[in-house]
């Protein structure tokens, strides 16, 4: 069994850290500290802290801190960051707005 | 401050389109239309685009290619532009963002309050 | 780095024992794992993905609503708006973001009214507060809704809440009490001894318990396959987007009676928005849970004929998730009489978020073989038949 | 729907390259890019590109992307710009922003080259505006005309770090420090030495302890760190500066393919998560190819050879090419992909410290930590030699595969030989006539024309010079040292520009006799002005 998968892990006490205050993600303001704390309540996937703390999905869509999270939960979790996933990706790759969205060329070979 | 290259020693002197003007919080600016309008700002010395909505703290260009969404303002009413990918207009009125708002911090937290106090029970 | 689990090859290694399993960590399993070990029952959780809550889930529009729910589902919805949701957050520790903004269901046409006052009808008969009101009426409550709207049906007491946070907080709540979860460990079989469900098999290893409750949304199927069971029961991929953050407008929970959108705005400021193409029912996926490409310009399209100031509010991601669709539109809860200790809550139909706080202690209760605190034999797993 | 036989998604160096290369067989092909220009990231390279001939070796970066574009007009490549593709769905359908509506196309093939989005590390203050990515900086200078700031430090010394340095300070930037948390300079030994005889001091194993000002940056404190990147109490240097700037890395953005289900994997050496392809560049999904660095973070150079294979193995497989014409073509290039996949800095190599050369020089130390090479190890290399009159003094001390200089002197005085990476050499008998050729194609400005004895007690070096105001005949000033420190007096003698230099002009300048192979830089006498 992956190391993730077992969530029986106890990671130890919560310590906290020089930075735990900094920003990671920038467009949800979400801290190192709170990654951390995240990865001690148990959230070992980056899908789950994504969608826990709210990082990397803001308006740039993780573009920017999504390594730099992956690192801090490998860290904490003692792992090579390679064996977490990234988060999925989805459309759009770049923000939309609604309007432009909703009116669709080319569909009926116009 | 950044301030605009007069001359590059292998790219000349830049092309830019004609000089327009803008309004960045109610003040004229100049630039030149067609370039981003975040480099008009930077050639104009401004540096803070937005404060953010938790922490208020003040983002500016970051990425420069659209991609981090950082450099987010106000523009023409509509919040949440990308000025470093939006061409600049004659007469564009460019607004300093707090939170997803124009709205400055101080008088902006109360409207947020009474919403979500009219919001939950 | 070989774990406790997979450790060994005798059946009696004690971590792969518990009181009950629970087979699926949704939220509902997650909910019950929860409501089990605050009573003391010890429970292992597996999952087959490697992400807990990876289904419909994280995946859903976060409605907390009564109004529009089958008769035999609504005592559940009530129930657990009037007694859970108001202090899930405190009992779980962690804001779960619940916002009783009421449910606003909108009609556009005078079709669209009579459906409302159809469901209205259902509604009220069970003692729901729920009522018809004007266009005006709609847009003194919601001043962004557009005049087409002719009118809507209003259930004050209805709301939403966050999803994500929701089942987040019950797994990291049931994980603080003991219960013991695995992940990316799918169940390829369950299997009696004695005459009573026991064994749950996984490839990498066998676990064990007095009790089994599998919530494991549409992979149910196949899992209570293995002791004769069957729940009638599609997968159906549905869609979903998110805008970025906007300033706050306002705390209802929308939907329409044309069904072409629902959503609602988060704590956040962004919206979350729901809806369909109408070609659901034969669409593909490529094996995995993809977007088509014209299902999220329909749902803008359905949102501004409702709200068109949303036009330039961003969409930054859209996403797809699968509903464990019943046959008759309401899931399937409780014991199953002919394999003892086998406990089932599948087939939610795409709203098992709002009663899942509910759901989780029924279930629980049924697995600790308690009273339980509301009938659930409308929801007996053997009430399919055909024609006569 | 409207449909293609080849949709290439990125008008960069990959799918430019493969779009040619496409259409060159008939293809039908269309480029979208999200950008107003296309060019992806080459219109902001205004430096000479490494390589031979066949990697177009010499031509700064823009004018190769103007060199593509106009063989794609030619060809009828049709490019869409402000188009995103916000989206790649089942059966090779992309949506596309463009103006004000989506817009759906079809391809029978795709060709997926978005390129790389920058790497970030975090330090206190690292959102603070005045903190950006070195792709900014690039942006704001070399395509709109705008400085980023005064006094910029920068992070980071791979390439992109150096480069992007070297053209802060052809902007009129000050360049403070370049600062890296790794023991030793990360990109090309000569990107490093012409940015360090400028006079920007290096601090390998220092970085960035906090970024400081309250609305924007007013200066930055680095500190140097252990063998663990910790701090080492006591080692903060605090710098006045108004712009940071961290280069730290790039990033395959292969989120289209993730998106439409084509296997992907998290690949290190390829800088992150790629998608898995065969040896022509086709993913998972038959007909969905990756070219550039969205399949492995390499240098433009690369990239165009790359997008030429895929565009090749497209029009394959779209039927347009022959099995023998896809091979022959594919061999090609990927000769000349190999050929830069030589040398110390090869994808091979990434991470590894090569101690010696390909001719078992020792590695010059002082260029790997302080980004020079130190007067005391310069004569070992083979380049640099003593003659009698004018010569080139070939300070290229790392195996790079490159060879301009070979190619360009029209006294064929230089050899690098057919081994593109081994470390050029002055012929022996080679007859040098001063025309500067050398000195100004080198890619890494790494040659310096000496004539060790002028005149009595008088030498002359000339040496490339990229900045305004260029220094006049006539002009006084310091001769810099490869350190960037000042080693002596300097008087200009000569400046010349010719086309054929591109825009390198080369300044001679003359010293006192025993600073001939000290003297690599000229620093003019600040102007005695008035206000």
């Amino acid at each position: 069994m992956k190391d993730i998968n077992d969530r029986t892990r106890d990671l130890g006490p919560f310590e906290p850290k020089p930075g735990d205050d900094m920003v990671v993600c920038r467009c949800e303001e979400v801290t190192q500290g709170q990654i951390r704390q995240a990865v001690h309540d148990g959230l070992f996937t980056v899908a789950e802290v994504r969608r826990y703390l709210r990082c990397g999905m803001g308006l740039c869509q993780g573009q920017t801190c999504a390594r730099l999270v992956k690192g801090i939960m490998a860290r904490e979790l003692g792992v090579s960051p390679d064996e977490l996933e990234p988060a999925s990706s989805r459309a759009p790759m770049r923000p939309i707005e609604m309007s432009v969205f909703a009116k669709e060329g080319g569909r009926d070979g116009e | 401050m950044g301030t605009r290259i007069a001359e590059h020693p292998i790219l000349g002197v830049p092309q830019k389109g004609r000089l327009v003007s803008f309004t960045y919080d109610g003040k004229t600016l100049q630039g030149y239309e067609g370039e981003p309008v975040a480099m008009a700002l930077k050639a104009a010395g401004v540096m803070v685009h937005r404060y953010t909505a938790k922490r208020h703290e003040p983002r500016g260009i970051f990425c420069a290619i659209g991609r981090c969404t950082d450099c987010v303002m106000v523009v023409d009413g509509v919040p949440n532009v990308r000025t470093c990918m939006t061409p600049l207009a004659e007469g564009m009125e460019v607004r300093t963002q707090y939170g997803a708002t124009a709205v400055p911090f101080d008088a902006g937290e109360k409207d947020e309050a009474s919403a979500k106090d009219g919001g939950a029970a | 780095m070989e774990s406790n689990v997979t450790k060994g090859t005798t059946a009696d290694v004690p971590s792969r024992t518990a009181d009950a399993i629970v087979v699926g960590a949704g939220i509902i399993g997650c909910a019950t794992a929860y409501y089990l070990a605050k009573k003391g029952t010890s429970v292992i959780v597996l999952d087959a993905c490697d992400v807990i809550g990876n289904g419909g889930s994280t995946r859903n529009g976060g409605g907390v609503r009564q109004s529009g729910r089958d008769p035999r589902e609504l005592p559940l919805a009530m129930y657990a708006v009037k007694n859970m949701w108001p202090h899930l957050s405190d009992e779980l520790g962690a804001d779960v973001e619940y916002c009783q903004g009421g449910n606003l269901r909108l009609g556009k046409t005078e079709r669209h009214i009579k459906i409302l006052e159809g469901l209205r009808d259902k509604a009220v008969a069970q003692g729901l507060d729920m009522r018809m009101i004007t266009g005006d009426e709609v847009r003194q409550i919601n001043p962004y809704l557009s005049d087409e709207v002719i009118g809507a049906s209003w259930c004050p007491t209805d709301g939403h809440a966050n999803p994500l946070k929701a089942t987040y907080a019950y797994y990291m709540a049931a994980r603080r009490l003991g219960v013991r979860f695995y992940t990316g460990m799918p169940v390829t079989e369950l299997r009696k001894v004695h005459g009573r469900v026991r064994k749950v098999v996984c490839p990498e290893a066998t676990f064990e318990a007095d009790s089994v409750i599998v919530c494991a949304g549409y992979a149910s199927r196949k899992i209570l396959a293995s002791v004769g069971i069957d729940v009638p029961m599609s997968n159906v991929l549905i869609e979903a987007l998110v805008t970025e953050m906007e300033p706050q407008m306002f705390p209802q929970m929308l939907g329409t009676a044309d069904a072409d959108f629902y959503g609602h705005q988060t704590k956040h400021g962004s919206f979350v928005f729901g809806g369909d193409s109408g070609l659901e029912d034969v669409n593909k996926d490529n094996g995995h849970d993809a977007n088509s490409s014209i299902t999220a310009p329909a749902i803008c399209r359905g949102i501004l004929r409702y709200i068109p100031k949303l036009a330039n509010a961003k969409i930054v991601r859209t996403w797809g998730g699968y509903e464990d669709v019943c046959i008759d539109g309401v899931p399937v809860l409780g014991p199953v009489d002919e394999v003892p200790g086998l406990v089932v809550g599948c087939a939610f139909t795409g709203h098992g978020f709002g009663i899942s706080p509910i759901v989780g202690t029924l279930l629980a209760e049924v697995a600790r073989g308690e009273k339980t605190t509301l009938d659930l034999s409308a929801f007996r797993y053997d009430r399919f038949h055909a024609r006569a | 729907m409207k449909r293609y036989d080849l949709i290439v998604v990125g008008a960069g160096p990959a799918g430019m390259s493969a779009a040619i290369e496409a259409a060159k067989h008939g293809v039908h092909v269309v480029v979208f890019d999200e950008n107003a220009r296309p060019g992806g990231q080459l219109f902001k390279q205004i430096h000479k590109f490494f390589g031979s001939k066949e990697h177009r070796a010499k031509i700064r970066g823009f004018v190769i992307g103007q060199e593509l574009l106009d063989e794609a007009a030619k060809l009828g490549v049709t490019v869409e710009l402000d188009s995103t593709v916000i989206g790649l769905y089942q059966d090779k359908e992309v949506v596309v922003k463009q103006g004000e509506q989506v817009n759906h196309y079809k391809g029978d093939a795709i060709v997926v080259a978005t390129g790389a989005a920058e790497n970030m590390v975090t330090f206190e203050g690292w959102t603070l505006p005045g903190v950006i990515g070195a792709g900014a900086a690039q942006t704001m200078m070399n395509l709109h005309g705008v400085r980023p700031g005064n006094r910029v430090l920068m992070l980071g010394t791979g390439n992109v770090g150096l480069v992007v340095s070297y053209q802060l300070k052809q902007a009129g930037c000050d360049v403070v420090a370049l600062v890296d948390a790794a023991p030793h300079v990360g990109g090309y030994g000569v990107h490093a030495a012409k940015v360090a005889r400028t006079g920007v001091p290096f601090y390998l194993s220092h970085t960035i302890k906090r970024a400081e000002g309250t609305d924007h940056v007013t200066g930055v404190t680095i500190a140097q760190v252990d063998s663990h990147f910790q701090f080492v109490p006591g080692t903060e240097k605090h710098f006045d500066v108004d712009t940071i700037c961290v280069a730290v890395g790039l990033s395959p953005m292969s989120q289209l393919f993730k998106m439409d289900g084509c296997k992907v994997v998290d690949d290190r050496r390829k800088g992150g998560q790629v998608p898995v392809v065969d040896d022509l560049g086709q993913t998972s999904i038959p007909g969905i190819f990756a070219a550039g660095d969205v399949s492995g973070i390499e240098e433009a150079s690369s990239a165009m050879i790359e997008g030429r294979i895929a565009g090749l193995a497209a029009a394959s497989y779209l039927g347009f090419a022959t099995d023998d014409e896809e091979r022959a073509g594919v061999d090609a290039n990927e000769r000349a992909l190999d050929g830069l996949r030589q040398g110390m800095f090869a994808p091979k190599n990434r991470g590894k410290k090569v101690e010696k050369t390909e001719e078992g020089i020792p590695v010059s130390q002082t260029l790997l930590e302080r980004g020079y090479v130190a007067d005391s190890e310069i004569e070992r290399f083979p380049g640099v030699t003593h003659r009698v009159g004018i010569h080139p003094v070939i300070e290229c001390t790392q195996n790079i595969p490159c060879n301009p200089c070979q190619d360009v002197c029209p006294k064929h005085c230089i050899k690098v030989g057919s081994h593109i990476t081994a470390l050029p050499q002055l012929e022996p008998d080679a007859n040098c006539i001063g025309c500067g050729l050398c000195v100004a194609s080198c890619p890494g400005q790494a040659i310096f024309l000496v004539d060790e004895k002028s005149e009595p007690g008088f030498a002359e070096v000339t040496l490339p010079y990229e900045f305004l105001p260029l220094p006049q005949k006539g002009d006084r000033g310091q001769a810099l040292g490869r350190d960037g420190k000042p080693v002596c007096e300097a008087e200009v003698v000569g400046v010349k520009r010719t086309k054929a230099f591109d825009h390198t002009a080369i300044v001679t300048v003359k010293v006192p006799e025993d600073m001939s192979m000290r003297a690599r830089f000229f620093k003019a006498a600040p102007a005695t002005e008035t206000d």
